[in-house]
């Protein structure tokens, strides 16, 4: 079940919550900081969260969104959760290389790829 | 990376860096110091810049180093204070945008910031816009202030500077 | 099977590995070196390393040491894994509480509650 | 937190701070630049406060802080370089111990270092020797050249001193 946020849009797939961007730019300081507190919040709803975060349609970023990448990334690695990004076009990806961030994150071409990167909920009981 | 100041006595607010005949070519706009006007002015610099035929990956990497600007002269130039202006300055040809941000703040010393790209460093939310401006613009000179900084870059699709000049290494140019 | 390595011991309890120090001080930096380079064995021979380190019977360390801890967690981190700390006396407690790195490690009286803390295998299938 | 400084005048390698008539008490060693002689001179020291009935607590302290000052004597300001020798020199009564370490190197300010206990600091792996020992010592105070450092702790069984004067505040007292 999809739920509609402002500035993302939330679908779960079993354990796995996959957020898209409804906006082509994520570089306002206002509009980030409420990507932000939406993101913390999803986050804190959760036991271990695994998200899958894709910039599909996503054309231009800032580094203050960078910034909420790293304290959302952050905030999931202290609750022993998982992220993941994917489908970032070649220009923003430069963003992440120039920064050097593809090294902090785990970056996927497609949201199949990461979701499969991400454990199965149960290792030994699947099938 | 190294950034580039401007001598004193061209010091905050002063005229534009080019003096030249083509000086007339030069644009001003002071707004006030929040993000919804100064992005018109950027729009308008970009929609000009469109038009005189600068490549996509020109347009992205000017939208971002103006908004990086914008966002420093606002946030820690003015310090969000709304009685505060930004004062801008552009000139565009068909083969070079220039575009002047100055905040009514104190400044700071650019050649001072830690470098964001360290291993350790990696997992702070903050510190990387100057580097993407460096990174994506021809050159980034900041006065000697610090509270004005001058973005130039050059249109990849005009043929005089194919080849010649590349964006991603400012270091091995320095006009004014 | 409990396995012994110079600096290190270590037990396996299902996914989780228990690593002991089999000195009461470390400090000195050829031994920290030598008890980083086992540590990174132990979390590259896994998938998503799952370990508890307990300080029992540790009664000196030095900021070095303290390094090496914080490079486990971020490589346990980076491959998805868990770090759990345990067993730390209350002066060496007190390290942690100064340099503030209470609030980057996960931090319990006893191995139990530091195994208990980490996600059972299965979250389903169990029992 | 803050560290004070010896006057350039009692520079590097000079006298102990102490003239007084019990400077005959100090104890001058010049070892090796290297872990294991160094902690020789350590275990003399600490034994030497335990014959005098320093609690746990000093003695932890005065451990942590002596090993952070030798291992940055040895890796920083020795670099490592065995030619080079530490100078170390105590004073130990039963009411304060003072351990002076000094190194070869250039020296650094430490009024410079970053912060290792911000947030976002906090995975990086180094930088927190110079905060443990202050934070154990009554006083930890630098030479102008940065290259040797005294370290003070006071006996806490020692009555005189009970109560009046407690570990972990250093900036609020200052003596040599
Ligand atoms: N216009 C300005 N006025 C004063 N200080 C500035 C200005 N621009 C940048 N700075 C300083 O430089 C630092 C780095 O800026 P930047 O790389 O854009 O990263 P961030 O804005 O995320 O901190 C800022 O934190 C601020 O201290
Ligand atoms: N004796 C010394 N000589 C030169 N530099 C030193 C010395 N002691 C400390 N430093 C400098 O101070 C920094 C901080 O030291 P410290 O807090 O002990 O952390 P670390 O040794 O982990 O870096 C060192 O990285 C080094 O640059």
């Amino acid at each position: 079940m999809p739920q509609e946020a402002a500035h993302l849009k939330v679908s779960r797939d079993g354990e796995i919550m996959l957020v898209e961007f409804t906006a082509h730019r994520i570089l306002d300081e206002a509009n980030i900081a409420q990507i932000d507190d939406e993101l913390t919040a999803l986050i804190e709803a959760e036991y271990r969260p695994k998200l899958v975060i894709s910039f599909a349609g996503v054309d231009h970023l800032s580094s203050a969104a960078l910034g909420t990448l790293i304290s959302t990334n952050n905030k999931i690695r202290h609750h022993d959760g998982q992220l993941r990004l994917c489908g970032i076009n070649p220009q923003i990806y430069e963003v992440f290389q120039i920064t050097r961030l593809n090294n902090l994150f785990r970056i996927y071409p497609t949201v199949k790829e990461a979701k499969e990167s991400m454990a199965p909920p149960t290792q030994a009981g699947a099938q | 990376m190294q950034t580039m100041r401007v001598p004193k006595n061209k010091g905050r607010r002063g005229r534009p860096p080019d003096e030249s005949p083509a000086a007339s070519l030069w644009r001003r706009v002071d707004v006030p110091s929040a993000f919804a006007p100064a992005r018109q002015v950027e729009d308008r610099i970009l929609a000009h810049c469109r038009r005189l035929a600068y490549t996509d990956r020109d347009l992205f990497a000017l939208k971002l180093a103006i908004e990086e600007a914008l966002t420093n002269a606002v946030r820690h130039g003015n310090q969000l204070d709304p009685h505060k202006s930004i004062h801008i300055k552009y000139r565009i040809t068909p083969h070079r945008a220039d575009v002047v941000v100055e905040d009514e703040g104190g400044g700071f010393n650019p050649a001072a910031l830690p470098d964001p790209t360290r291993n350790c460093r990696l997992s702070c939310a903050g510190g990387r816009g100057i580097l993407l401006m460096r990174a994506f613009m021809n050159s980034v000179v900041y006065n000697a202030a610090g509270n004005g900084v001058t973005l130039t870059k050059f249109n990849d699709a005009y043929p005089r500077h194919a080849g010649l000049l590349k964006a991603g290494s400012p270091e091995k140019r320095c006009y004014q």
